[in-house]
């Protein structure tokens, strides 16, 4: 596969997507998460709150892939976070199997945690660097209880490394005798061995070179298929999740700005900042690129400790009227599927 | 399109591990660059190998009185290093005594730099109250020099040897915990220690499994650190009076008896401060190579 | 800046009272009787409602709570007790030693600084050559002998040495003036355990002196004006040496703190009468009074050291303020 | 006392091996001038002699006061030869039966501030110290528990009228911590105002002192003895470490420690410095002893505590010890030489004081295997002082090695030492000594009575014989019969029961520089302190 191929993929995209059902498998509502700032050296007090995510609401269907994009500091991988409760959210419900995960404990969300996995972006980091792969892969397997038969659990560390194009003696290897592509196999086998329904994919293809970033997402894509995976897949590379996604949301400052199908949000994007955000990739094409007429984005992204009012894209909105100072546009669909937070389109 | 699984194997065969080297080639390499490590690290082995085999070595009974030769001078009859007060072979008790200071200096180090470990991890794991609780207790220990809390601990606690071991470990517990926290608080920034927890692990695992093993670093540094020192604190706390008691052969307590003996012969107090230097020095050089192997940049004093 | 410090001073706070309660309850904790030691110590024969008698007028009776309250409201009122010894006000005793550890702290920091920061960057600018293993292995020794043990070196050399030339031995004095009184009785008593401590002392500060002169020469900005074809002496003097003295200056700080304190085991061996024998003695006689308040000396001048030291790295380097 | 007086000329002779020059001062013609430096060991808590019972306290402070009597400078190594010091004449003899003593009081005797001493000022001070009013301490309260009334019909005579007839009370009386006090003083600034200051007749007067560091005295001019003192004043510099105060001896920067030195740095000093230096040497009232804890189970069958002390080799240790610690002499519970002492052949009689030390060893392991404890181990519990504590403790180790026992040591310091041994009561076997000043073995030897105040042993109310034997001892009047009695206690408590093991007496060894002069060794570290005698041949 070439380069241009990989970052061109929208050609190609739609004919990988595999079958979504009408079943929804996550449904997170009004989601925030706040960050406290503290202040005060004995006793610390909470003077500010960093706004990560503000209240966001969205739901994922079995076997479908949900982009989330938006720039660094939006939220996407804090909105990531909060469903693998690896932050407790300040607010919201997020649905899984019926019940909320915000409310589990321990217990309860260690069933959950087996369900929903999670991809780093970091193949450096987050592979633990004193583990052997197959202790990395097998560990999980071991602790819950899923093979207790040390035969057995080899075997299928050897198949997990197998399917993720890994050979098998790969498990007796350290982390750090391994190219970053083949790590990032390795972080795909840890999260498949739990047999999970839903994988988060955070920025899982940023780090690598983009040969290897086309080789991981096909096999991603492959995963998806044969083992009817779900994926929210956060990325602020737009190429990539044109290529892969079913369903694109934006985000902007903690705040969800737009989410609709992938190739209806690249045609036709509605929110100001996602038009901003799609003029700003370059088209292979030199020609093309020269003539298209590249819209720029005002102004610096505002603080999320003090972000503005009303609109919270509205200082740096080309189409921004007095109003959007003041009131919150509310998330609306504007078509069937749709949704728009933006009080002018 | 589709990438198979032969083509990464290809791969993967380019990237083939260095052979490992023969240990002697290992060890020739080590020496060039750590010349003073590797001496450091005779000198210890010398220590354990005189301890393992004191009974073996040492010519006499470190416990015997010889009341015909009370401290007569080096040389004398098979007195190789002459006999203290009581006509005890000082050779004999200098080869028995490295046992004392080997346990002293090895229990005191792994204890309290271990202690220290699972401290500073915890604190950095958990955060919030407990880290700042646990900071604040371990800003009391630290505001104590070293020597004065292990006095205030042993003159609690009574003198002795298990009684100078804790008050040796109590203050090296904190300084252990802050070094170890600070490293702890950026690993538990990287996304491993979040796919832990993502895979459901549970927190005493997190922290033993997955944070602990790569603290080693600084984590060995303080060791090797808390060796010597701990060796020098027992011979302080010794001289005070405080520490291991006759007749157990001690270097500090040979030191201690000998400072009412030292001016008429002097050998009593020279050869067990040679042994207690070259101890220290040695433990002192072998941590150094391991600081600089380990990160030159942690530095401690 | 001033925030900085202000936060800094404040976390003293619950340092202090913490170093309070611990040394509070260390020292209750202990076993034994201030007037056991006192009335029993001869072995005469003493009644026991003597030891009853004082330990009533010393106060020892008294719930511990009481005790513990009595001893903080001490500090708030600037009264720090008696010496449950001797009697005299423990300000009194304090005073009396502060002037002879003082003046072996500062005499062992200038004997530090003078041979640690020439040897430290000569070790530096040779790195990895004989002289950098000679001076690595001066200073390794330096920390691996024993202080108390290197005194008693120096005063065996003493006596052998001058009983040889002068046919008389030669000892130090026994009792303490002061350098404004008598300079040439002081100095006699007092270079041999600066001398001593002073070895130890300038050996940790030639290790740290090393490695900042290491660091500092890797920078770029050195780098850059060997390059620009500065003679090397300037170097070193010019731009590496000001930028490595802080962690120097740091480790001599801290060591003086130690040294103002800590020194418990060269004092016995010289006979000084300074507070790290004051702490002995008082441990050993279970004087609470004098063993609280010293320790808690002790501890706010090493903290208050620490202080300035932290203070003085955050005025040069801006980043330390705000993390 | 007469009794007294024959024996008292020939342990002036025997027991005061007084080596070298020291011995030979009376022919010389004192020197006046000069300033002594002399050492002493530790720091006292305080300068009030009634109050403290410390060395430290005496040594410095004792020439700043008179006593009523005292011991006889010339003659200290006598247990019963006394002098006036504050009275006129002989040490007066008791009339109504034993039970009166009048003392004729010294004219025109000065304090230090000008005052004049009369028997006003005796009667305030043995009030003080026999009759404290509460809360007030007196150390030695205890010693004077049979004197009825004090009192002082005019300025020139003092009357102590006793309840009973006793030998005791005359030692008691020329202990050296009843410093002369003025009744003034004691007024007006009340009884703690000797604790930090000082107003006496004695023959210097206080100059400065440094805590922690001296005590600088010089000579008093009103003086009640003529002539005397012959120093200008003396300056007492307190040193901690045995090796220093040697070494302050060896580089001249002190003269003198009086309370004495090991054998082995006698040696040294004599080697080094020759005939500078003179060796002043004494058999010492302190004894080291090892206490079983009858409250241990393993401690309580006899068979064991004579084993144990079967097993210590006092003759062979007497001679070994003797080179590096302070010990030196065999003896039973009264201070050896003294006419109520066991002499040699009654000793061996003893066990443990036997000859044949592989049939006393032999005797003990058969006793231990008896009693079912071959093999016994057990802790000794030490006190923290090199001399002679942790020497003997070590030694006695090794002695108890000798009969298969397994002992290990525990050293405590002074503080917690006393706690173990008097609260905890928590130690196997301990470190024990009896010490005291004057010597008055009948009082002395009460420690070994369980039911002593000082006596550590947990055997209080577990043996009636001995405390029968020791109340016979007490109301003897007749020496003969006071020595048998002696014998038969001494043989119950250190033999059949085997409560006590003695090790070995104190010896006192003084070298000093041979510049020093008139001063002469007593059988007590506490005695003859007056220094006015002493004088610098420079």
């Amino acid at each position: 596969m070439s380069e241009a191929q990989a970052t061109a993929g929208q050609d190609f995209g739609a004919q990988f997507r595999g079958q979504v059902s009408d079943e929804v498998l996550i449904t997170v509502k009004g989601l925030k998460m706040h960050f406290p700032i503290t202040e005060g050296v004995i006793i610390p007090r909470k003077v500010a709150d960093v706004k990560a995510v503000d209240g966001v609401d969205f739901y994922i269907r079995k076997g479908e892939t949900l982009g989330l994009v938006g720039e660094s500091g939006c939220g996407k991988t804090t909105t990531g976070r909060c469903i693998l409760r690896l932050e407790d959210p300040t607010a919201g419900e997020i649905i899984y199997d019926g019940k909320d995960i915000c409310q589990l404990n321990n217990n309860e969300l260690i069933d959950v945690r087996k369900k929903i996995q999670v991809i780093f972006q970091d193949p450096y980091s987050s592979l633990n660097p004193r583990m052997k792969i197959g202790e990395i892969i097998g560990e999980p397997l071991r602790v819950h209880g899923i093979i207790t038969d040390e035969a057995k659990r080899r075997e299928r560390i050897g198949y997990l490394l197998g399917r993720c194009g890994l050979h098998p003696d790969f498990a007796d290897r350290y982390p750090h005798e391994m190219s970053g592509g083949q790590r990032q196999r390795v972080g795909i086998a840890r999260a498949l061995a739990m047999e999970p329904e839903f994988i988060i994919c955070d920025e899982a293809v940023s780090a690598l070179d983009v040969s290897i970033q086309a080789q991981v997402i096909n096999l991603l894509e492959e995963l998806r298929d044969e083992f009817n995976l779900t994926y929210l897949f956060i990325s602020h590379d737009l190429s990539v999740v044109r290529h892969i996604c079913h369903r694109v949301a934006v985000m902007y400052l903690g705040h969800m700005v737009e989410l609709s199908d992938c190739d209806e949000l690249f045609d036709h994007a509605m929110h100001p900042y996602s038009q901003a955000l799609l003029n700003a990739v370059p088209i292979p094409d030199p020609e093309l690129e020269k003539t298209r007429g590249h819209q720029i984005i005002k102004g610096e992204i505002p603080s999320p400790i003090n972000p503005p009012s009303g609109c919270v894209f509205h200082p740096r909105c080309p189409l921004a009227v007095d109003s959007c100072s003041q009131k919150i546009p509310d998330f609306r669909e504007v078509r069937k599927g749709h949704w728009v937070a933006c009080t002018e389109v | 399109m589709m990438v198979t699984v032969s083509e990464v194997q290809t791969e993967a065969d380019f990237e083939e591990v260095a052979p490992k080297k023969p240990w002697t080639q290992v060890a020739m390499d080590l020496s060039r660059k750590q010349p003073l490590g590797v001496f450091g690290l005779a000198i210890v082995l010398a220590m354990v190998v005189a301890a393992a085999l004191a009974n073996v070595v040492s010519p006499f009974n470190p416990l015997q009185e010889h009341f015909d030769a009370m401290l007569v001078p080096p040389g004398t009859d098979s007195y190789l290093l002459g006999t203290d007060e009581f006509g005890r072979d000082i050779l004999s008790r200098l080869i028995y005594g490295s046992r004392t200071a080997l346990l002293v200096g090895f229990v005191c180090a792994i204890v309290g730099s271990t202690a220290g470990l699972v401290l500073g991890v915890a604190s950095a794991y958990f955060g919030g109250l407990f880290d700042l609780i646990l900071q604040r207790v371990l800003d009391v220990f630290m505001a104590f020099p070293l020597i004065i809390l292990a006095l205030a601990v042993v003159a609690t606690l009574g003198p002795g040897i298990e009684n100078v071991m804790i008050a040796i470990i109590l203050p090296f517990v904190p300084q252990c915990a802050r070094v170890v926290r600070s490293n702890a608080l950026a690993i538990r920034e990287i996304p491993y220690v979040d796919a832990a927890r993502a895979l459901g692990f549970s927190n005493a695992r997190i922290i033993l499994r997955h944070m602990v093993p790569n603290v080693m670093a600084p984590y060995l540094i303080m060791l090797t650190t808390f060796l010597g020192q701990a060796i020098l604190l027992e011979a302080s706390l010794s001289f005070l009076g405080l520490g291991v008691q006759d007749p157990i052969p001690a270097w500090g307590l040979m030191l201690t008896n000998a400072s009412e003996f030292f001016e008429g012969s002097p050998w009593v107090a020279i050869y067990p401060g040679v042994a207690i230097s070259l101890s220290v020095f040695g433990f002192n050089l072998f941590g150094d190579a391991v600081r600089d192997t380990l990160d030159p940049k942690l530095r401690s004093r | 800046m001033g925030k900085y410090i202000f936060k800094r001073v404040l976390l003293m706070i619950p340092t202090l009272i913490g170093a309070a309660v611990l040394v509070f309850l260390l020292l209750r904790m202990a076993p034994g009787d201030i007037c056991a030691v006192r009335y029993l110590g001869s072995g005469l024969a003493i009644d026991e409602s003597q030891i009853e008698l004082c330990r009533e007028q010393l106060g020892l009776n008294k719930p511990q709570i009481v005790q513990f309250f009595d001893f903080i409201w001490g500090y708030v009122i600037f009264d720090l007790g008696d010496s449950m010894w001797t009697g005299q006000p423990v300000t009194h005793e304090i005073a009396i030693r502060f002037e002879l550890s003082l003046q072996i702290a500062i005499m062992a920091t200038l004997v530090a600084t003078v041979i640690a920061i020439p040897l430290g960057i000569i070790s530096a600018v040779r790195q990895n050559t004989m002289t950098d293993y000679l001076v690595r292995g001066f200073a390794i020794a330096g920390i691996a002998i024993p202080s108390f043990w290197l005194g008693l070196m120096i005063i065996l050399g003493l006596l052998i040495v001058t009983q040889s030339w002068l046919g008389e031995p030669w000892m130090p004095p026994i009792e303490f003036k002061s350098i404004w009184e008598d300079p040439i009785h002081n100095m006699a008593q007092l270079i041999w355990p600066a001398v001593a401590t002073g070895y130890r002392y300038s050996a940790v500060a030639t290790r740290m002196t090393r490695s900042a002169m290491l660091e500092v020469l890797r920078e770029d900005y050195v780098r850059t004006a060997r390059a620009k074809g500065m003679v090397e002496k300037i170097v070193i003097n010019r731009h590496a040496l000001k930028n490595a003295l802080l962690p120097v200056v740091t480790i001599l700080a801290l060591e003086f703190a130690f040294l103002m304190g800590g020194l418990v085991v060269t004092e016995q061996v010289f006979n000084l009468n300074g507070l790290g024998n004051l702490m002995v003695d008082g441990v050993e006689r279970q004087d609470f009074a004098m063993t609280q308040n010293l320790v808690m000396l002790v501890v706010i001048i090493y903290v208050f050291i620490n202080l300035l030291t932290d203070l003085a790295y955050a005025w040069l380097d801006p980043r330390i303020r705000y993390s | 006392m007469s009794k007294y007086a024959g024996f008292a000329f020939a342990l002036a002779a025997g027991v005061g091996l007084a080596v070298g020059a020291g011995g030979s001062a009376k022919a010389e013609t004192p020197k006046k001038g000069g300033v002594l430096n002399f050492i002493v060991a530790a720091e006292s808590p305080s300068y009030d002699g009634h109050k403290e019972s410390t060395f430290a306290m005496v040594h410095p402070t004792r020439p700043f006061y008179s006593l009523l009597i005292r011991v006889n400078p010339e003659n200290p190594s006598s247990p019963t030869d006394f002098q006036c010091d504050l009275c006129v004449g002989g040490v007066p003899k008791p009339t109504d039966g034993g039970k009166t003593y009048t003392f004729k009081i010294k004219k025109g005797v000065k304090f230090h501030d000008g005052q004049t001493m009369t028997s006003q000022d005796l009667l305030a001070t043995y009030n003080k110290i026999i009759f404290p009013p509460a809360g007030v301490s007196s150390a030695r309260k205890a010693f004077f528990k049979m004197v009825d009334t004090i009192e002082a019909p005019d300025d020139e005579t003092l009357v102590f009228k006793l309840k009973f007839a006793t030998g005791a009370f005359i030692p008691a009386l020329a202990t050296p911590f009843n410093y002369t006090y003025s009744a003034k003083d004691l007024k007006e600034h009340g009884y703690d105002w000797h604790e930090k200051n000082v107003n006496g007749t004695g023959a210097f007067k206080f100059k400065e002192a440094v805590a922690g560091s001296h005590v600088e005295a010089v000579k008093f001019d009103g003086f009640h003895m003529d002539g005397k003192p012959y120093l200008d004043g003396y300056k007492a510099l307190i040193s901690r470490k045995m090796a220093i105060r040697v070494q302050a001896i060896r580089g001249d920067r002190a003269a003198i420690e009086f309370r004495g030195f090991p054998p082995k740095q006698r040696d040294d000093l004599v080697k080094s410095l020759g005939k500078d230096i003179t060796v002043q040497e004494s058999d010492w009232n302190c004894v080291l002893l090892f206490t079983p804890n009858h409250g241990r189970p393993i401690m309580q069958d006899p068979r064991v505590r004579q084993a144990l002390t079967l097993a210590v080799d006092r003759w062979g240790g007497s001679q070994h010890l003797s080179r590096i610690a302070i010990v030196k002499t065999v003896g039973g519970i009264a201070f050896p030489n003294h006419p109520l002492a066991a002499n040699k052949a009654e000793l061996v009689r003893l066990k443990g004081y036997g000859t044949d030390l592989k049939a006393s060893r032999e005797e003990a392991k058969k006793l231990l295997a008896e009693a079912g404890k071959a093999g016994i181990k057990f802790e000794l519990l030490n006190r923290g002082t090199d001399q002679p504590y942790k020497i003997v403790g070590t030694w006695l180790i090794g002695q108890w090695r000798q009969i298969g026992a397994e002992v290990t040591q525990r050293v405590e310091p002074s503080k917690s030492f006393y706690n173990s041994l008097r609260k905890t009561k928590d130690f196997d076997v301990s470190m024990d000594f009896n010490c005291q000043s004057v010597i008055n073995p009948i009082v002395d030897v009460s420690k070994y009575i369980g039911s002593a105040g000082n006596n550590y042993g947990n055997y209080a109310g577990q043996d009636q014989e001995l405390e029968d034997i020791y109340n016979q001892l007490v109301q003897e009047g007749d020496e003969a019969k006071q020595r048998e009695i002696m014998r038969v206690m001494e043989k119950r408590a250190l033999s059949d029961q085997a409560h006590e093991g003695i090790t070995l007496w104190w010896y006192k060894i003084t070298p000093h520089r041979s510049y020093v002069k008139g001063w002469k060794i007593a059988p007590s570290h506490y005695l003859n302190q007056s220094l006015d005698q002493v004088w610098l041949d420079k």
